[in-house]
C-alpha cells in the first residue's frame, strides 16, 4: 500500500461549473492606506507590501493619502486611452478571428495598468513591456495604423515581419521590443536604469510582468540587480490572476504578496489596486519620484484581473468560471474611472458613448489604411531579402550567399 | 491498434507509464488541470491525480531543477517544456546538472528524467514558436535525444524514453501534432488516419532509442532527415520520380551511424535535410560522419538543406521553410553529378 | 563635461591596510530571540529573518529560548568532528601546497554551520551541498582515507577520477554529489523533498549554499518551489561575508538580511550566529520539525566568516585586512564550543590538545594509506577506460569506437 | 611594441578601450577591486572607477541582463564570465535576447555587448573549469564568436569586437594565458616573450573579425584549427616533418570560407581539430563546409581530432586532451591514403 502524498499543492478558488471565489483577495478600503515619504526606509513600510492602496471608494470618489489630485482634463485624457485601448482590443481580436491576423492578445480589464503609469512618467523615461501593456503605446502617442500594420505583419510592419502580432517597439515613445520569452525584459530594465545612472541622468526605467512569469529567473536576477545597484527602475508585476491556465497560486501568490518580494529584496514593495487609475498612477509617481530622488527602486504589485482569455490560442471557459470576471471584486478599471468622472459632474453616459463611437470609428478607419499595406495572406508583401537583414548589422557572407539562393528559387 | 494522431500516442505513452510505475509523474506548465497547450497530457491529472501530475511554475530552470531533485529520490519525472524555444532557461540545470550526474558522481547519483518539448515550424509561431534546437543539445555529451516523426514511433519512443535510465530529451514536431505534413501548407491538412504509422497499439510496446528507421528503401540516393522534414522529403523525392533510401534519424543521441553509413555505401549520394538553421546544425554532424566513413563510395558532394541562418521569421514562415520545391532542387543537383 | 555617475555601489567595509570594520553586522544578545512553535505562521515570525538567534553568550554559557539542552555527550562528540574538519583541512591544504593534490578548499571558521545541521538532522534526511559543508561527510559517517583518495583522483576515488577535489558524494551517508557550478543543488533539493512528500515519507531535504551564490536563478527557482508545494526542505544560506573577492554586499546583503528573503516568498526566515553550535543545532531543529510536521520548508541564513582563503588558488590579503578573520565579532566556532564545554567542567585544554594530536595523527596515518593507492603524478593508476563510463548508463557505440582509439594510441 | 602575455594583451586591449570611449564599461565577477580571477582586468577598476568597471553578483544570467539593457540605453558593456563553463545560466539572455534584439525589432534596437569567458582545458581544471562551448553559440544567429589564440590577435581582436556594433562572444583559451602551449605537459612551460606573437602594439589596432590567419603555408595538408590546437598542430606537423598549411580559424561566426577552401583546394587534404567534444562539435560545420566545397579536391577524407565524448575527467586531463601524438597519428593517416 502506498502511502498518501504530503505534498501541498496549491488551492484553485474555482473551476468551471463551480461558483466564482473571490474570498482570497485581501483588501483595503480605499484611502485606507499611508502614503510615507518618498525616501522611506523599505523596513519602515512593508506594510505597503500586505495592504492593498486604492484611492477610487465605492462611490467612485476618490479619497485618502494616494489621491494623486489629477486634473479634470488629464482624468478625460486617460479614460480616452483606456476606452481606446478596449475598442483596439475588440476590433483586432474580431480581425484575427476573421483570419486576417495570425494570433492576438487583448488587455481587457487591465486597461488602467498601463495607461496610468505611463501618464505618470516622464516621456524620457523607458518602458520595458511585456506582451500586455498596449496601453504605454496609446499613451506615448503610436499611431494606429503602425501597430496595425504590425499585427499584419505588412509592408508597413515595424517589425519587417520578424515577430508574431503583438510584438511592437517604439523608437520616439521609448518602448523597447516586446519578447516572446516572458520576463527577459525584467533585468534587461534594470540595466537600462543602471546606465541611465551611470550616466548621470536622471530617467527611470518601468518594466512590466505577468504574475506567472514573475517565476522565471529573470525576475530574481532584475529584483537583486535593482537592489545592489540602487537602480532607478520600477518592477511591475501584472497579477491578473492567471497565467494562461495556471492560477496565480502556482507562481507563489498562494502563501505571500508579489509585492512582499520586494522586501524580501531591501526594496519597497507595493500592492496596488490595478483597475483604479488613480491608485495606479499615485503609486507609479510615487516609485519614480523616488527612482529619480536616488532611493533607488521598487517593485510594484497591480492587483487585477485578466477578464479575456490569455490570447486567441486559449479559451479560458476550460479552466475557470465563466462569470469570473463579472464578480471580480475590484470591478472594470473603465467603468471605474468613467464613474469617477461622472461624480464629479465631468462626464456623462451619453459623452462616453459618443467617445466609443469616435474612437470605434477611428480604429475602423485605421484597419482600412492597414490592410491597403497588405496583410498575411494579400496585398502587397515585404520584400523577402529582409528576412536576411539585421540578423547583424551587416550582411555576412553566409546570408548574402542565402539571400541570393532563396531569390534564385523563387525566380 | 488505434488510430491516433500523434497528440494521442503521446498522451497514451504517458497513461501508460502512469499506470505501470507508480513513480512516474509529470509536471509542466499548464499540464494539469488544463491538459497542456497542445492538450498532449490532457485527462491525466484528472486519472493520476494532482500529485502525480503537477502545474508548475513558469520557470524552465526550476522544473528540471525540481526533476532532477525528483528522479535522484526515487521517481520518473517527464518535464514539459511547453516550447524548445523556451528550453533556454533550463539549459545550465540540463547540461550541467541532469547530464553530468552520473558522470560526475560515477554511477553513485542519477536521474531518469524525460523532457518533453514541441519544436519545430509551420504553425505561423514566429521566431519564438518555431525553434528546432536539437543540435545544442546533441553536442552535450550525457544526455540522450530524439524527436519521432510519426505517432506510433512517438509512442514507442516517449515510453522508452521514460523506461530509460539515462535522461532522455524529447523533441516534438509539433507541425506533425495532427497529421503528416509534407511542407506544402497550401494543400488541405491530413489526418493521421490516413498514414500507416497512424495505427498505434493501444498498450505498451517501445521503439528502441538508438536506432534510426528507412522509411523507403531506395538506390539513387539517400536522403537523411528527421522530424517533419521525414515528409517533406520523401514527398520531394517522389516528385522527381526518384528511387531515393529514405532514412528517419528519430535518435539524434546515440546516433545509428551503421544504418546511415550503409545506406549511402549502397546509394553513393546523400542529401541531409532539416529545419533548423544550417550553420552548425545537426546536419554538420549527419554530412561529417558519413564523409569519414563513405568517402570512397560518394559520387557526389553531400549535400544540406536546412533553414536559412536567421531566426524563424513570422511573414516568411514558408519562404524560410525548407520546403519540396528547395529539397527537390537539391536532390536533382546531386543526382546531376557524374 | 560628462555628469558624475548616479549609481550605488555597495560599500565595502574595510579592504587591506584598513582597519577591520564589521559594525555592519547587527547583533543580538545571546538568548534574546523568542522561540516560536513550529507550525507559526511565517506573517507572524518575520522578526526571526532580522534579529541573530544565537544560544552561547560571551561567557559561553547556553541561554535562552533556542538553547536545545543536549547532552555532554553529544557536545563532545560535535567538537571532535568539528576538530576533525579543522585538522582534515589544515593538512589537506598542505598536501596541495606540497603538489600532492591539484585543489583545496578549507572551510575554516565556518565548520558549525555544516555539523550542527547535520547532526540536528535524521540519517534518512538527504543532504545537497555546496563545496564547503564538509562537516557533513564526517557527522555522516565518511572515512578519511576515502574522502582523501577523491582529493588524490586515486584508484580508490570514490568520483573515478572525474571530478576535481572536494567534489565528495555519499550514498550511504546520503549526502548529494557536489557540483563544481554554483546553486545547482538548491532546486535538486526542493525536488527531492517534494518527491519525499509525494511518496508519503518524512524525510527532510537540507542544502547549502553560499550567499554569493545566492544571486544564481536557482536560489529564487528553489524558494519559489519550495513556497508553492510547502516542500520538506531547509535551504541554508551560508553568509561567511566573501565570495571569493566579492563582498556580501554585492548579493544583496547591503540592504537587507539574506534570512528576509524567505518572508518575501512566504517561508519562514532565520538568522543565525553561524559560529554558535547550539544556535546552529536548534534553529536546524526547528525546521526539521516544521518540515516533518508538513508546515514546509526554511530558510536559514547562518552568519559566519570565512577565515581563510577562497580555495588554494586564492590570496585574501589582496581583498581584505590580514586581521578580519581575528576581529570577527561572532568568534571562532570551534573556540566556542570548546569554551562551552569547559565552562560546563566537561572539557579542559589538555583534553584539546590530545583531542587535536589524535585527530591529527588520524589524519596523517589516513593519508599515508590513501596515497598507496596512488596520487595524481605517482603511483598507481585509475583505468582510463573509466573515463568512457557513466557517461551513459551502457556505453553507446560511439564511445565504445573512442574508448578503443584511445587504447590503440596508448598500446 | 611591447612584450605581453595574453592576459596583459587583454588587459591592454580594455584599457584602450575605456580610455577612448567613455561609454564602455566592464562587469563581472571579481572583475572590479580585484582585477579578476585570472587578473585580466588587473588595474582597470583603480583607473577607471567603481562606475565603469563594476563587480556583479554571481548571476550571470543577470550580468547580461543588465549588460543589454546597458547595451540598449547607449553604454558598450563587456561583460566578464568566470569560467565558460558558467556561461549556461545565461544562454536564455544570449540566444534568446542579445542575438535576436537588432532582428526581432528590425534595427530599432541592439546592444553592442562584448561577452569575455575563458574556455578550454589543460590547467586541470576538472569538467567544470575546461569546456570549449564554441558550437553551441556558433549554432546561434546574430552573435559573432571569436576566438584568438595568441596575445597579438587577442588584443587586436577584442578592441574589434568592442567596437563591433554586433554582440559578440569572445573565447579565450586559458591555457594559452602565460605561453603558447605545444600540447605537452612534460615540458617546462614557455613564455609569450618567445614567440613572434608575443610582440604587440601598445596602442590601439583591430584584427578583423571574420577572417581566418594561415599561421604556416604549407602544401601537403590544410590543418583547420583554433585557439590552444593551433600550437599542438604545428608541433605535430613538424613533427613529422609535413610541410602542412595551418589555419588558425579565429572567427567562428562569421566564418571565413574562402580562406579555408581555398588551402584545402591546393593542399586536397584536410585535418580539423579542437579540444571541444568530437560530437556536434564546430568542426562538423568545418568539416561540411569544406566538404561541400571542395569535394573534387579531396585526395582522402577529412578527419576530426577533438576531445571525446565525455565531459573532461580530473585525472585523465592528458589522456583527454588531444595531444600531439593523436594529433600526428591522424595527421599520417589522412597523409596515407594514396
Ligand atoms: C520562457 C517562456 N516560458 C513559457 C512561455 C509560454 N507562455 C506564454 S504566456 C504564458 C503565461 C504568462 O502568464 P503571466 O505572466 O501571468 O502573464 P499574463 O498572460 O497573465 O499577462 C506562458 C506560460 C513563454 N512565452 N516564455
Ligand atoms: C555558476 C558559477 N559561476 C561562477 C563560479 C565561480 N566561483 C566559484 S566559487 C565562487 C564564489 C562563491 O562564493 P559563495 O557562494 O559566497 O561561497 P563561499 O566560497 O563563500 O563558500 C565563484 C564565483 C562557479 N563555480 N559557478
Ligand atoms: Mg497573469
Ligand atoms: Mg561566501
Amino acid at each position: 500500500m502506498p502511502r498518501p502524498s504530503r505534498l501541498h499543492v496549491p488551492r484553485v478558488p474555482a473551476r468551471p461549473g463551480e461558483a466564482p471565489d473571490f474570498s482570497y483577495v485581501s483588501l483595503s478600503p480605499a484611502g485606507a492606506v499611508a502614503r510615507p515619504d518618498v525616501n522611506a526606509a523599505p523596513a519602515d513600510i512593508e506594510n505597503l507590501s500586505v495592504e492593498l492602496i486604492r484611492v477610487l471608494d465605492d462611490e467612485h470618489v476618490a479619497v485618502g493619502p494616494w489621491n494623486p489630485h489629477l486634473d479634470v482634463d488629464v482624468l478625460q485624457v486617460a479614460l480616452r486611452h483606456m476606452v481606446l485601448t478596449r475598442v483596439f482590443d475588440d476590433r483586432m481580436l474580431r480581425t484575427q478571428r476573421q483570419g486576417k491576423i495570425s494570433f492576438y492578445m487583448k488587455s481587457t480589464g487591465e486597461e488602467a495598468v498601463a495607461i496610468a503609469a505611463a501618464m505618470a512618467l516622464r516621456p524620457s523615461d523607458m518602458l520595458f513591456p511585456a506582451y500586455r501593456q498596449q496601453g504605454l503605446q496609446f499613451v506615448r502617442g503610436a499611431r494606429l495604423v503602425d501597430l496595425m500594420c504590425q499585427l499584419l505583419s505588412n509592408t508597413r510592419d515595424m517589425c519587417k515581419g520578424r515577430q508574431l502580432p503583438v510584438m511592437y517597439h517604439s523608437v520616439p515613445g521609448r518602448i523597447f521590443s516586446i519578447s516572446g520569452n516572458l520576463a527577459t525584459q525584467f533585468p534587461q530594465a534594470v540595466g537600462w536604469a543602471m546606465a541611465a545612472a551611470i550616466k548621470g541622468e536622471d530617467s527611470v526605467a518601468a518594466t512590466w510582468i505577468g504574475e506567472g512569469s514573475s517565476a522565471e529567473a529573470d525576475f530574481h536576477h532584475a529584483l537583486l540587480f535593482a537592489s545592489v545597484y540602487k537602480a532607478p527602475v520600477i518592477l511591475n508585476v501584472v497579477n491578473n490572476q492567471w497565467a494562461i491556465s495556471t492560477f496565480q497560486g502556482y507562481a507563489g501568490g498562494e502563501q505571500r504578496s508579489f509585492a512582499a518580494r520586494g522586501p524580501g529584496y531591501g526594496m519597497p514593495g507595493l500592492r496596488v489596486d490595478g483597475n483604479d487609475f488613480l491608485a495606479v498612477y499615485a503609486a507609479t509617481e510615487w516609485a519614480a519620484e523616488r527612482a529619480r530622488k536616488g532611493a533607488g527602486g521598487s517593485l510594484i504589485e497591480l492587483v487585477t484581473y485578466r477578464a479575456s482569455a490569455h490570447s486567441t490560442s486559449d479559451d479560458p471557459s476550460r479552466y475557470r468560471p465563466k462569470e469570473d470576471a463579472e464578480r471580480w471584486p475590484l470591478g472594470d478599471p473603465v467603468e471605474r474611472l468613467k464613474g469617477h468622472l461622472i461624480r464629479l459632474g465631468e462626464w456623462s453616459e451619453e459623452q462616453h458613448a459618443a467617445l466609443v463611437g469616435e474612437l470605434d470609428a477611428q480604429v475602423v478607419a485605421a484597419w482600412q489604411e492597414a490592410t491597403t499595406y497588405g496583410t498575411l495572406t494579400d496585398g502587397p508583401r515585404l520584400d523577402r531579402d529582409l528576412m536576411f537583414e539585421d540578423v547583424f548589422k551587416e550582411l555576412p557572407p553566409h546570408l548574402v550567399e542565402q539571400r541570393e539562393a532563396l531569390r534564385r528559387e523563387r525566380s | 491498434m488505434a488510430q491516433m494522431n500523434m497528440i494521442q500516442a503521446l498522451n497514451s505513452a504517458m497513461d501508460i507509464a502512469l499506470g505501470r510505475d507508480p513513480s512516474v509523474v509529470l509536471l509542466g506548465e499548464d499540464i494539469g488541470y488544463f491538459g497542456g497547450v497542445f492538450r498532449v497530457t490532457d485527462g491525466l491529472q484528472r486519472k493520476y491525480g494532482q500529485h502525480r501530475v503537477l502545474d508548475t511554475p513558469i520557470a524552465e530552470g526550476g522544473i528540471i531543477g525540481a526533476a532532477i531533485g525528483m528522479g535522484v529520490n526515487g521517481l520518473r519525472p517527464v518535464a514539459e517544456i511547453q516550447f524548445a524555444d523556451y528550453i533556454y532557461p533550463a539549459y545550465d540545470q540540463i547540461v550541467s546538472e541532469l547530464a553530468r550526474l552520473r558522470y560526475r558522481s560515477a554511477g553513485a547519483y542519477s536521474a531518469p528524467v524525460t523532457i518533453r518539448t514541441p519544436c519545430g515550424g509551420g504553425i505561423r509561431g514566429g521566431q519564438t514558436h518555431s525553434q528546432s534546437p536539437e543540435a545544442i543539445f546533441a553536442h552535450v555529451c550525457g544526455i540522450k535525444l530524439v524527436m519521432p516523426s510519426n505517432p506510433y514511433d512517438a509512442k514507442g519512443l516517449l515510453i522508452a524514453a521514460i523506461e530509460d535510465d539515462d535522461p532522455v530529451l524529447f523533441l516534438e514536431p509539433k507541425r506533425l501534432y495532427n497529421g503528416p505534413f509534407d511542407g506544402d501548407p497550401a494543400k488541405p491538412a491530413v489526418p493521421w488516419s490516413t498514414h500507416p504509422k497512424g495505427e498505434v497499439p493501444e498498450g505498451h510496446y517501445t521503439v528502441p532509442i538508438g536506432k534510426a528507421e528507412i522509411v523507403r528503401p531506395g538506390n539513387d540516393i539517400t536522403i537523411v532527415s528527421y522530424g517533419t522534414m521525414v515528409h517533406v522529403a520523401q514527398a520531394a523525392a517522389a516528385s522527381l520520380g526518384l528511387d531515393a533510401e529514405v532514412i528517419d534519424v528519430r535518435s539524434f543521441v546515440p546516433l545509428d551511424v551503421d544504418t546511415l553509413v550503409a545506406s549511402v555505401k549502397k546509394t553513393g549520394r546523400c542529401l541531409i535535410a532539416h529545419e533548423a538553421t544550417r550553420f552548425g546544425g545537426f546536419g554538420a554532424e549527419l554530412l561529417a560522419t558519413i564523409q569519414e566513413r563513405c568517402f570512397w563510395e560518394l559520387e557526389a558532394p553531400i549535400e544540406r538543406v536546412c533553414g536559412f541562418d536567421t531566426p524563424y521569421p513570422h511573414a516568411f514562415e514558408w519562404e524560410y521553410f525548407p520546403g519540396q520545391a528547395r529539397v527537390a532542387t537539391a536532390l536533382a543537383r546531386v543526382m546531376e553529378v557524374r
